[in-house]
């Protein structure tokens, strides 16, 4: 018990603070890219190549004063940046990050919790994120942000049946709603998106509208509306706001996570407990999937807008090294059997042999 | 053990529910009361299905499948009302009353 | 299923359907395309009439005479319980008769249509009709159980009705074809009780199964079968024009006079006759109705004949003849001479066709002239005719012929069969003397029928002409597609009684022994009543004495030469009158039942019954008192959504509390 | 533990509902009604129930209790305004029939099951852990009441039709 409740709390950290720096370095990393393709300079002066950039943009958001509408609704106008930005985190406490890591006390799984129904909780958490945005339009008491509000709310529930249907198909080809079960498919055969090529695009379209981005930025159409549902926001409230973009997160486990050739099942290696080298690496890897691929150009059409962090998602999972840190190894480990995978589990075509041979 | 606890959960949300169709005149909120009724009966099917079988449970599933048309529809026809009178109270919708 | 040609025995009614619906979609898409509607509608009926024959001939060879008939069942129609009935067309000696009669006689008629009809703008629409009324007709003749037999008997009253009106645009016609349709219903109501009668206590509709079952079933001279076969001879009254529903025949002359031949004299009219020959077992079961049925054909018989005596209309003299020679079938029918009605009709058929036929034939040459001259005269008067023989020399012959053969002049075939009937009359009447009664009222009728046909030739074809100067020059001979099938059906009236030369003139008598099967289980309930040799040459030379009487007194009588042209006529006065008015019975069954039927209907039915009574206590009743009541209860509905709900919470509150205990 | 945890989450989920039905905002109750709702859902998975609890995020809170706050939203009902809560009257009214309504539904919360049809204690637990936590719901689901799933599937397109051609402008 208290294992878990240190291990979690580890984890909890070591998870939201990966989010949090992928995210600002991230967001850096757009608008350089977007300076580029744009052909200027971007931001590249505080600190070798700008890297501390978003160390600054922190510091000034923490420093700079609040302000609040005087006939807002004082509560929910709190509330509102915040109902947008947590639900956004907590789905990242399903995602699974590595393999199960063999550690003195146990099996230690690299996930804060392996919910058997983590896919659907992902969707259900995600739906809230809308919460935030309509109580934004509406507490700020300003017209500009209420129809933000309501463009925004009635393109995020329309878009989410869309994103829900579309990920649908990878329920049916995995057999299964727990997300490490779907990454140990994708390991053992190829990754979803492949098969799923149009369901990918669907959700890709359908995640698009869900954050707001471009094409799909009415609801924050500067040019009509300011800003939208967040125009009376500014310092660190206004920064919270782009924590739904964690949504690009999602896609990996489901489609695309975790195939990696240089994690072959390794013969030599089948003992659980005893702590190896690359079980606890936890590089720094950034590994552009096509997710982020085709995130990154679209948003840097937007030049003007400086202030997102589009395909913070991914890069917070690669951050955490998912790619490669997920261990191709289940049957070796024998974590998925216990949640009664089956026949349909995932095994290690070198175990398959090597227990032919014995 | 969590049965009794959650039928009289149950008994206290539905009663909620009823009170609060009773005591307000806003429609929607009227509504939302009658989603709280569902609800408190959806805790009942599920305590329940915890002895009696995961019956219980897919009446839940149907519950919200209803719950769901209904909001769709009801919100609507607020929307239509709210459109002729400007008004969601009941206190209004008395079309059908002689006069 | 015979494995022969009787099996192809729905080729002739199909193919008189394939007429019509051919001839129908053409009087819908294309009604000019007047070739086309001829061949089709002529062309069916003659290849109906070789089925015919095809099939006659393949029956003759195929049955020894005594066999049940040939039943051929097509599909389920009503399967209801224990009534079923299948769509069944049978095929025996007496149905063969009456195909044979139905297609040649129709053919014969289609083909003088073509000419007659010529310049109709209806001319589609006219075949389309005729077509369907060939079709309905052997329906009738050839169904093997009540109900089909019955959807022939309703359909060609559906023919009948669109043909007589069929110059709608005029309300005499459409009147006419509403008389008709409406004395038939009456008729349809006897049938239907019969049928439904006839069910109730033999358990089946099927021809077979009804007769095999009979003799069984019902008393012989009981309730039953007497009420049976009476409203079977309701039915019969209707549709073959006898007291008391003969009126509609004589108004149905408003159809083209080839209509007439056909429908209104040669066939359709003589169903009734066809359906007691087909129930002659019944009828031989029911004493008192075949003496009804006896009764009310002679009495017609001479009713009819006296009403002829004084009509212009050349239509109308030969409708009453048609009504008065029907009345000889249902004399000899109730008689049980079976053989000799038949014998009548078919004799009857020719003649009769060809008599309608050759008035139409002057009719068209009448016409033709007014048309050439715009005159307004009617072409149908007799006043208006006169000395037709010298331009029409053709058409005088052949109806000369038919008319001593239904004045009963040997040889014509007229002479045999009548002479069979008056015979058969006599015959029975040395067992029940009633009969006599019938007897002598036939053979005034038959001295009428002489008298009156002469007048008719007389008026027409002989004396001056009084059609006008200037319309003589265009008065013809009609042309050979009108003359063509008068010859064919002249050579029928003077030579069909050989179809059945009595014994007493050493015949064969071959279509008694034909029809024998059929007619045998009926004659043998009845008395036997043979008449010594010598007592029929004495009833032949009565009967001959009767109708020479009737020409020659006709000739000595009537005066051509006194006629003036119809504008022209005065007033008949006295019994001429009363008969120029066919004795006012139109009037006296418009005072007795019509008017009466109106006022009971306007006043008590609409005014009272239905207004009042329905309309102010039922309807509008109905309707205050909801009001009443929703009036009383409308403090409940207080239009506060609140409201209903705090009851309901009150009314589940008491429901659970009643469930709690 | 368990039940301590229950109770927290029940008297969360009770508190909650009734200040949704007191809350003179319908903004505000509308709130209160998803905390509610989240706490039912917390209730649902201390009942073996985790595949319902995440439906019941997901459908009530993420798609139904949007749809009315947008409702709520697009009649700008939530300024401040005359209260819609009925007078003295009113709440005597609703207090006397709630609380005779709960007298009634008291005793149902102790009678005891139907012996014959009870299942041993766990049994949902290994059924889940048997079929995974959506196949043991699925499985009846697409079995026993596969008509009725269907009929609810007819049911949610006609709402969907109604919902479309009640909310046009003009019909």
């Amino acid at each position: 018990m208290t294992f878990f409740l240190v291990s979690s709390a580890i984890k909890v950290f070591v998870v939201f603070n990966l989010i949090m720096v992928g995210v600002a370095l991230l967001t850096l990393l757009e608008r350089r890219v977007c300076a580029w393709m744009q052909d200027r300079l971007g931001p590249n002066r505080v600190g070798p190549q700008g890297i501390l950039q978003p160390a600054a943009d922190g510091l000034k958001n923490f420093l700079k004063e609040e302000t609040s509408p005087a006939m807002a609704d004082k509560t929910l106008f709190t509330l509102a940046p915040l109902v947008s930005f947590v639900p956004a985190l907590l789905t990242f406490g399903v995602i699974p990050f590595a393999a199960p890591l063999p550690t003195r006390w146990g099996l230690v799984p690299m996930v804060v919790a392996d919910l058997p129904v983590g896919f659907l909780y992902i969707l259900a958490i995600s739906s809230l994120g809308v919460y935030g945005i309509v109580l934004a339009g509406w507490s700020s008491n300003n017209k500009y942000a209420l129809l933000g509000g309501l463009r925004a709310s009635a393109q995020m529930i329309s878009y989410e049946i869309a994103l829900g249907m579309s990920t649908v198909a990878v329920i049916l080809l995995a057999g299964n709603v727990t997300l490490s079960q779907v990454i140990a498919q994708q390991q053992q055969a190829l990754w979803f998106v492949i098969p799923l090529t149009l369901a990918f695009v669907i959700f890709f379209i359908s995640a698009l509208a869900e954050t707001n981005r471009l094409p799909f930025d009415l609801p924050e159409a500067e040019g009509e509306l300011i800003a939208g549902y967040h125009t009376e926001y500014s310092s660190m409230k206004f920064s919270m706001f782009d924590g739904d973009a964690v949504l690009w997160g999602v896609g990996h486990p489901l489609y695309q996570l975790g195939f990696d050739r240089r994690s072959e099942c390794r013969e030599d290696a089948g003992h659980a407990g005893r702590l190896r080298p690359q079980d606890v690496r936890l590089p720094f890897h950034l590994h552009l999937g096509p997710v982020d691929a085709a995130a990154v150009p679209l948003r840097s059409t937007d030049g003007a807008r400086l202030e997102g962090a589009a395909p913070a998602g991914p890069a917070v999972y690669h951050a955490a090294g998912g790619g490669d840190l997920v261990r191709p190894d289940p049957a070796r480990l024998g974590l998925w059997s216990r949640h009664g995978l089956g026949s349909r589990g995932p095994q290690c075509r070198a175990a398959d042999r090597a227990r032919v041979v014995a | 053990m969590l049965l009794s606890p959650a039928l009289a959960i149950s008994a206290v949300l539905f009663t909620l529910g009823v009170a609060g169709v009773l005591l307000r005149r806003n429609a929607i909120v009227i509504f939302m009361c009658v989603e709280l009724m569902l609800n408190a009966v959806n805790l009942t099917f599920v305590a329940l299905a915890q002895s009696l079988g995961l019956g219980g449970q897919v009446f839940v599933f149907f519950v919200m499948a209803v719950a769901a048309a209904e909001a769709a529809v009801g919100l609507a026809i607020i929307l239509a009302v709210y459109r002729h009178k400007q008004s969601v109270s009941l206190q209004n919708m008395n079309l059908l009353k002689d006069g | 299923m015979t494995g022969t040609t009787v099996d192809l025995i729905w080729l002739a009614p199909a193919l008189a359907l394939l007429g019509f619906v051919l001839n129908g979609t053409l009087a819908l898409a294309r009604p000019t395309a007047k070739t086309l509607v001829s061949t089709i509608g002529a062309g069916v009926l003659l290849a109906a009439f070789g089925v015919a024959i095809a099939v006659f001939s393949a029956f003759t060879g195929l049955h020894a005479p005594t066999e049940a008939p040939v039943v051929f069942r097509y599909w389920s129609w009503i399967p209801v319980g224990t009534l079923q009935v299948d769509f069944a067309l049978q095929v025996d000696q007496l149905s063969l008769v009456m195909l044979l009669v139905v297609t040649g006689v129709g053919s014969l008629i289609h083909l003088f249509s073509i000419g007659y009809m010529k310049d109709d703008p209806g001319y589609a629409r006219y075949f389309a009709y005729l077509n369907l009324f060939v079709f309905f007709m052997l329906v009738l003749v050839l169904g093997a159980s009540f109900p089909v037999m019955f959807v022939g008997w309703e359909g060609v009253g559906l023919c009948s009705y669109l043909l007589i009106g069929f110059w709608f645009t005029e309300e005499v016609n459409a009147n006419a074809g509403r008389k008709a349709f409406i004395m038939n219903r009456i008729g349809d109501f006897g049938f239907m009780v019969a049928m439904f009668m006839i069910f109730w206590s033999t358990g089946s509709l099927d021809f077979d199964t009804v007769f095999a079952h009979a003799p069984t079933a019902l008393t012989a001279g009981g309730t039953a079968i007497t009420v049976i076969t009476l409203f079977l001879f309701l039915g019969c009254t209707g549709k073959s024009a006898q007291i008391p529903l003969y009126t509609w025949l004589p108004d149905a002359m408003a159809g083209p006079t080839p209509v007439s031949a056909l429908i209104h004299a040669a066939t359709m009219v003589t169903a009734g006759v066809y359906l007691v020959a087909r129930c002659n077992l019944l009828f031989a079961l029911a004493p008192v109705s075949s003496a009804v049925v006896a009764g009310v054909g002679a009495l017609t018989a001479l009713f009819a004949a006296t009403i002829a005596l004084q009509q212009w209309d050349i239509k109308k003299v030969l409708a009453y003849s048609t009504i008065s020679q029907l009345g000889y079938m249902f004399l000899a029918v109730g008689t049980g001479a079976m053989t000799a009605g038949m014998f009548h009709l078919v004799t009857h058929a020719c003649f009769k066709a060809l008599l309608f036929l050759g008035s139409g034939s002057v009719i068209f040459a009448l016409h033709r002239a007014y048309h050439h001259t715009h005159s307004h005269e009617d072409a149908q008067d007799m006043r208006n005719m006169g000395g037709l023989a010298r331009y029409m020399p053709w058409t005088t012959a052949l109806m000369w012929i038919a008319t001593l053969a239904i004045a009963g002049i040997p040889p014509f075939s007229g002479f045999f069969s009548k002479d069979e009937i008056l015979t058969a009359a006599f015959a029975r009447g040395s067992v029940e003397p009633i009969w006599l009664v019938f007897w002598g009222l036939s053979l005034v009728a038959a001295l009428l029928t002489a008298f009156y046909m002469t007048r008719l030739m007389i008026y027409t074809f002989h004396g001056p002409n009084r059609t006008g100067e200037r319309e003589q020059t265009h008065l013809h001979e009609a042309p050979w597609i009108l003359t063509g099938p008068l010859v064919v059906l002249g050579v029928l009236s003077a030579a069909g009684g050989l179809l059945n030369v009595p014994e007493l003139y050493h015949g064969g008598e071959w279509l008694h022994h034909w029809l024998e099967p059929v007619t045998q289980p009926g004659a043998a309930l009845r008395p036997e009543a043979p008449l010594a040799s010598g007592t029929e040459w004495m009833l032949v030379g009565v009967a001959v004495a009767v109708a020479v009487i009737g020409i020659v007194g006709a000739w000595q009588l009537l005066k051509p030469e006194r006629l003036v042209p119809a504008r022209n006529a005065p007033e008949e006065r006295g019994l001429a009158r009363i008969l120029r008015n066919k004795w006012y019975v139109d009037e006296i069954y418009d005072a007795l039942i019509v008017r009466p039927l109106v006022w009971f209907s306007r006043v008590v039915l609409w005014q009272e019954i239905d207004q009042r009574v329905i309309d102010g206590a039922a309807v509008n009743g109905a309707a205050r008192g909801a009001r009443a009541l929703g009036w009383a209860n409308r403090w409940i509905q207080s239009g506060q959504v609140g409201t209903y709900v705090a009851v309901f919470v009150v009314g589940v509150l008491l429901i659970l509390w009643r469930a709690m205990g | 533990m368990t039940l301590t945890v229950f109770w927290i989450f029940g008297v969360i989920a009770m508190g909650s509902g009734l200040l949704c039905i007191t809350r003179k905002n319908p903004i505000a109750s509308a709130l209160w009604l998803v905390v509610t709702l989240f706490a039912l859902a917390a209730l649902f998975v201390l009942l073996d129930a985790q595949f319902i609890a995440v439906l019941q995020v997901l459908v009530y809170a993420g798609a139904i209790m949007v749809l009315f706050l947008f409702v709520i939203m697009l009649l700008n009902l939530g300024r401040p305004g005359p209260t819609d809560i009925k007078g003295p009257l009113g709440l005597l009214g609703a207090t006397v029939l709630a609380g005779a309504l709960l007298l009634l539904l008291r005793p149902l919360g102790e009678a005891p099951l139907p012996a014959g049809i009870q299942l041993p204690p766990g049994t949902v637990a290994t059924l889940q852990q048997q079929r995974g936590m959506v196949g043991s719901v699925a499985t009846p689901l697409f079995d026993t009441y596969l008509v009725p799933f269907e009929i609810a599937s007819v049911l949610l397109l006609a709402a969907i039709v109604g919902a479309v051609v009640l909310a046009k402008r003009k019909l």
